[in-house]
């Protein structure tokens, strides 16, 4: 069952990878950026899935011995991680629209005045 | 404890630039209210951690805060964890310095500026977030602040409304830095997946001895990701793009600060988390990297027509030193190493701030529009001087004792494992280092000796306020030239021991024993062994002083006789120009080693065309970087 | 004792073989060189006192500072290289006499020996002729070109002596950078120039020589029929006798060099013998690789030189390398 | 003592700057064979300079033409004190056979006092040799008359 996690997980950041690498588009490349942020996410919670444990918090009386949680620490990072990606997607894309206004175009192969 | 009172001063030292961030904000409009809460918020944690110098480099304490007072629990340590030993004070000690004096700088520097009100924000940030990584002791807490470094230097970058270079540099920077923060992430991740805790002491203790296909996927990622921060070899456009383009007092920061936390982390992977620098690949590996990212990078800054792209490129051609030196795992490697890390910061934190002066004085940082600077900048000059000799180093200052003993460390390295690879490494440094003298004489001759360009008539020397900083930096390089011996008993011993023992690194944190109970073998991996170091004669450097003032004594007696020279713009005081009247035909930076450029003309060509300046490009090198370290991990150290 | 070392170390600097004693020998080789040469040219020649009395001639003359120099860079340039190349002579040692010693003097010794060249290139550059642009120019590629096989002659000899040399405190296991070791060696095991894998090395570094101290044929720097001497265009009296001087102790410097890496511990026990012995190899040294030279051969062109020593004189200096390094 | 020395000095390393102001080269050659093994100037210590700053002696040949003339005037003023000048051959003392064409300023002595006159057309090298050894005497009296 946590395989189907990994390989999804794997997927979006190949994909994210791919979409950076070969996207000419700078939003497409953010788009990519978000991608691989998300299968990270999904592979990081993943990572502290437990078969059939429940979620981790305490709640009165419902504690029975031979129950066991997911792991919070791997949530708690993917929340983190999530709202930093979530800066990185704003931030990157606020220079998407300074950019067009400056140069007239999204497409990356003419947003190179630094070169060489 | 007996130092009580120490604990809390590295947490105060991080919480105090993040607070002066948000105060910063705070006040508005208030330009001297900004600028009082900017420079107490350095000030402060500058002096903090140097009141720290003497219980941890001296004494070697290891300074241990748990955020709430949350400690390990029957030895797993969930809460967060600072912890200061001598290599994170090390590193804490030069960003701060690095950050006050380009703080003090700003104040003035940005003067020009449209949107001032967030710069010191954001600056403040950025100098949390770096002192946060290197005084953390949690791997997760290490990515964050990475993020929020990242964060705050792609705003700064951005930062100059009228640079329409800008923009386009910040977002290179932010998408190819994504594809590290994506590493250093899943690295992190990885580790948890293996030790189920964040804590550095803690994952150092558990996790070497069993390197197997995760650790080592975990090893590869944090390295790629910690170096992608550094601006290692195939990730090293993005950081020339936004140090030309940032204002040049967060170039400092970039460059001499951001790049330290890679190689901090860089360190602490290599030597701490996975204990691998005992495998000869990884050496290996380190000091490939090294030699490409050294020797790439200062040939493409000869060729570079713009005074803080070419410094950038300088940036991370000494990292390449640095790697090199790190990676040869001898207790000489390592002082070079970071000898040259602190140097690399104040001259390279010079050098960035003189270019500074130039833009704040002309407007242009273009080779090809400067020159003849000196007549009219002469203190700027003398301090682009001092940077310049000391990143190419000559003798009297710093740059040059780091790089003796990083020639040694090389050659010593080469002759202990009888593998000649090591004595090519040397080559390599020495001919990287002249290539480096030369493209500092051309930026020298460039701008600010040959002809006074007619349009620069005006500009003159920056105000006091931006020479004090530099002076400062400039004064700390030849100190540090000078007196090698205070540095390496105070800075640079403690700090590389740190590197090598990481007992009492995982003891303090985790309690008396849980390092043998852990660790296979608790001994330091390599005895620190500094025999070839010598080290200058302090006589002979007084004997140097004697001479030389017998020179200057001679130089004004020859002054003298001549004080009543004519320098008036007459015809016999022009320039001789072949009998014709003088014109401007100053010899600019373009034109410079001819000889060099077309016989290197194949290899510059490449080069310089491989740096297309395309996003996606840079982003297939950076995964091309990571897929190929993963597999040669993979390769080699399983 | 206290008074005894500083007058000791006194004397060095000042006198033997500090500051005096390399400018009258280095005046004194130069004035050999340009004799020989005219001799090899069937030319009677100046006397050997001739580039002294230049030198007297050019400090007796008029200082003219160009109106677009900058000022203190371009008259303090001269000294500075002076300076460093007596600080140079300090380091190395002269049949068995050497005045200081600092453990890894050979990085050292080739990082001060870029000073003078330094000099040369800022002061040109501070005086603002184009003319000394481009010598400035032409004087670093050569710069880069010597540097490289410099360094692989002196790893050669490092790794050569070294490979005799036990742990004593100063090197350890197979390599030394240190000049004192290296003479010490020789002592033991005769000179390196009669050890036949570094033959090729002390060819390359008979050829680095020339190059370094900007002499015939490797003069692209300071080519006085192309770009009137290049860096030196501007330069008139005291200062430029202080560049004529500093070229003259740099072929002493240079020579001093090659023979405490391959003629040193030839000597008799007695250290002014010695020490007289080590002046006449210098100046056989500088008789075969510059006067030779120069008399024989025509100026390379800038390109040129680049490639010869990146090619043919790195070639040779490697090939020594990996003969001393795996046989 | 040591003016006495560098005074003597003068005499003894004599540096030349060639100025052609229009000549038809047979000077020039002559010059240049005084420096060949034959006659060997470089024995007195004569060296050719390559710039005016190097310079004590300029020596100038051809009858100085109208598009010279200033490049002639300011090369000369270039040169450092003390300097002498010689002039080589006929034209630049009295144009010789140019005079009067309407592309000739000459002759020199119109525009700068001349020290050392060597006359001919071309002069023979010992005469240039003699001529130049001349020079230097004046040479070592401007530098004792300095200062």
């Amino acid at each position: 069952m946590m395989l189907a996690n990994y390989i999804g997980a794997i997927a979006l950041i190949v994909i994210g990878f791919y979409a950076m690498i070969a996207k000419h588009d700078i939003i497409k490349i953010v788009v990519g950026m978000g991608l691989t942020d998300y299968g990270l996410n999904l592979m990081i919670v993943s990572i502290g899935f437990n078969e059939g444990g429940t979620a981790p918090i305490f709640t009165f009386g419902e504690l029975v011995s031979g129950m066991y949680f997911v792991d919070p620490v791997p949530q708690a990072l993917t929340l983190t991680s999530i709202v930093i990606g979530a800066c990185v997607t704003a931030m990157a894309l606020a220079l998407c629209v300074r950019i067009y206004n400056e140069y007239g175009t999204v497409d990356s192969r003419e947003i190179r005045r630094l070169h060489g | 404890m007996t130092y009580d009172v120490y604990m809390h001063f590295p947490v105060i030292a991080i919480m105090t630039l993040f607070v002066g961030a948000f105060l910063v904000t705070l006040v508005g409009k208030r330009q001297a209210a900004r600028n009082a809460i900017a420079g107490a918020a350095v000030l402060v944690s500058l002096t903090l951690l140097a009141l720290l110098i003497k219980p941890v480099m001296v004494d070697g304490e290891i300074i241990m805060y748990w955020m709430g007072n949350w400690e390990p629990v029957e030895g797993y340590a969930i809460g967060i964890a600072i912890e200061v030993d001598a290599l994170s004070l090390f590193f804490g000690l030069l960003i701060t310095i690095a950050v006050a004096c380009s703080a003090f700088y700003s104040f003035q520097y940005i003067k020009q500026d449209d949107a001032r009100g967030s710069f010191f924000t954001l600056y403040l940030m950025l100098s949390g977030g770096v002192l946060g990584i290197v005084l953390s002791g949690d791997l997760f807490n290490i990515y964050v602040m990475l993020e929020v470094m990242t964060f705050a230097a792609v705003g700064l970058t951005a930062f100059r409304t009228w640079n329409p270079n800008a923009r386009e540099a910040a977002f290179k920077y932010l998408v190819v830095g994504s594809i590290g923060s994506t590493c250093a992430l899943l690295g992190t991740a990885l580790v948890y997946a293996q030790c189920h805790t964040l804590n550095l002491a803690q994952i150092s203790a558990i996790l070497p001895g069993e390197l197997n296909p995760t650790t080592v996927l975990a090893f590869a990622l944090l390295f790629t990701g910690f170096g992608c921060k550094s601006f290692m070899f195939p990730f090293h456009p993005i950081a020339a793009d936004a140090h030309g383009a940032a204002p040049s007092s967060v170039s400092v920061l970039i460059s001499g600060v951001f790049t330290k936390t890679g190689v901090y982390g860089i360190i602490r992977v290599c030597y701490f988390l996975f204990r691998s620098m005992g495998l000869s690949s990884v050496q290996i590996m380190l000091v490939v990297i090294g030699c490409i990212s050294m020797f790439v990078c200062v040939t493409m800054a000869l060729n570079q027509h713009d005074f803080k792209r070419l410094l950038a490129f300088h940036s991370i051609s000494q990292i390449g030193y640095i790697l090199t030196s790190l990676g040869l795992c001898t207790g000489l490697g390592i002082a070079g190493g970071l000898y040259h890390a602190i140097n690399h910061t104040l001259f390279k934190g010079l050098l960035f701030l003189t270019a500074g002066s130039v833009l704040y004085a002309t407007g242009t940082t273009y080779l090809e529009n400067l020159g003849g600077l000196a007549k009219k900048m002469p203190k700027t000059t003398a301090l682009f001087l001092i940077g310049a000799f000391s990143i190419s180093g000559i003798p009297p200052f710093n740059g040059f004792y780091s790089k003796w003993i990083i020639y040694q460390a090389t050659f010593e390295k080469a002759a202990e494992t009888g593998s000649i690879g090591y004595a090519l490494v040397t080559v390599v440094c020495v001919v990287t280092s002249v290539l480096t003298l030369a493209s500092f004489i051309k930026v020298g001759h460039s701008v600010f000796f040959g002809q006074l360009r007619p349009e620069l008539a005006e500009a003159k020397d920056p105000p006091l306020g931006m020479r004090i900083p530099m002076w400062i930096l400039g004064g700390l390089c030849v100190f540090t030239g000078l007196f090698p011996n205070v540095m390496l008993d105070y800075i640079i011993i403690p700090a590389t021991g740190a590197v090598f023992n990481a007992v009492p690194y995982i003891d303090t944190a985790m309690g008396e024993g849980y390092a043998a109970a852990h660790l296979a073998s608790t001994s330091p991996f390599v005895t620190p062994n500094y025999t070839l170091l010598g080290g200058w004669d302090p006589l002979a450097w007084l004997v140097l002083f004697v001479v030389v003032l017998a020179a200057v004594f001679l130089c004004s007696l020859a002054g003298r006789s001549n004080r009543d020279v004519n320098c008036a713009p007459d015809s016999k005081h022009a320039v001789f120009f072949g009998g014709e009247e003088a014109q401007y035909s100053h010899i600019s930076g373009g034109d410079l080693f001819w000889g060099f450029k077309h016989t290197m003309r194949r290899y510059l060509g490449f080069v310089s065309g491989a740096h297309t300046g395309v996003t996606n490009d840079y982003v297939l090198w950076g995964v091309t970087a990571t897929a190929v370290i993963i597999a040669y991990c993979f390769a080699f150290m399983l | 004792m206290e008074i005894m070392d500083f007058v000791k170390y006194a004397v060095y600097i000042l006198i033997f073989p500090g500051a005096l004693f390399t400018c009258v020998f280095g005046l004194w080789l130069a004035g050999v060189d340009r004799k020989v040469v005219a001799r090899m040219q069937k030319r009677k020649g100046p006397p050997i006192t001739q580039p002294a009395w230049d030198f007297l001639k050019l400090c007796g003359k008029e200082v003219i500072v160009p109106a677009g120099a900058a000022r203190l860079m371009y008259m303090a340039a001269p000294y500075v290289g002076l300076v460093s190349l007596i600080v140079t002579v300090l380091f190395i040692p002269i049949g068995g006499l050497q005045a200081f010693s600092a453990g890894g003097d050979v990085v050292v010794v080739l990082y001060l020996l870029t000073i003078p060249t330094l000099a040369l290139i800022l002061g040109g550059s501070a005086s603002g002729s184009p003319y000394a642009g481009v010598g400035a120019s032409r004087t670093m590629v050569s710069v880069m070109a010597y540097e490289l096989p410099l360094i692989l002659v002196l790893l050669a000899v490092a790794r050569a002596a070294g490979s005799h040399v036990t742990m004593d405190g100063y090197s350890i296991l197979g390599a030394t950078f240190s000049l004192e070791m290296i003479t010490r060696v020789q002592e033991l095991i005769g000179p390196l120039l009669f050890d036949w894998r570094l033959l090729p090395a002390a060819v390359a570094m008979l050829l680095v020589i020339p190059c370094e101290v900007g002499q015939h044929p490797f003069d692209v720097g300071e080519a006085e029929t192309e770009i009137c001497e290049g860096p030196l265009a501007e330069y008139s009296g005291a200062p430029l006798a202080v560049f004529k001087l500093s070229h003259a102790i740099k072929m002493f410097v240079m020579t001093a060099l090659f023979c405490a890496l391959f003629l040193g511990g030839i000597g008799t026990g007695m250290l002014w013998l010695d020490v007289v012995l080590a002046l006449v190899f210098s100046t056989a040294v500088t008789l075969v690789c510059m006067t030779l030279l120069h008399a024989i051969s025509a100026r390379f062109r800038v390109e040129q030189l680049f490639k010869f020593f990146w090619t043919v004189v790195s070639g040779l200096a490697l090939g020594s390398l990996l003969l001393v390094w795996f046989c | 003592m040591f003016k006495k020395l560098i005074d003597n000095a003068a005499a003894r390393s004599p540096w030349l700057y060639h100025i052609n102001a229009g000549s038809c080269n047979g000077c020039d050659i002559e010059l240049v064979a005084v420096l060949t093994p034959r006659y060997d100037a470089e024995r007195l210590g004569f060296k050719l300079a390559g710039t005016p700053r190097h310079a004590d002696i300029v020596v100038v040949s051809g009858p100085v033409t109208v598009q010279s003339k200033d490049r002639v005037l300011r090369t000369i003023e270039q040169v450092p004190e003390p300097r002498v000048i010689v002039t080589l051959g006929s034209c630049p003392r009295s144009c010789n056979v140019f005079k009067g064409s309407y592309s000739v300023a000459g002759p020199l002595d119109k525009y700068v006092p001349i020290d050392v006159s060597i006359a001919g057309c071309a002069p023979k090298p010992e005469a240039i040799i003699d001529g130049l050894a001349l020079a230097t005497q004046i040479l070592k009296e401007k530098r004792e008359a300095m200062k």
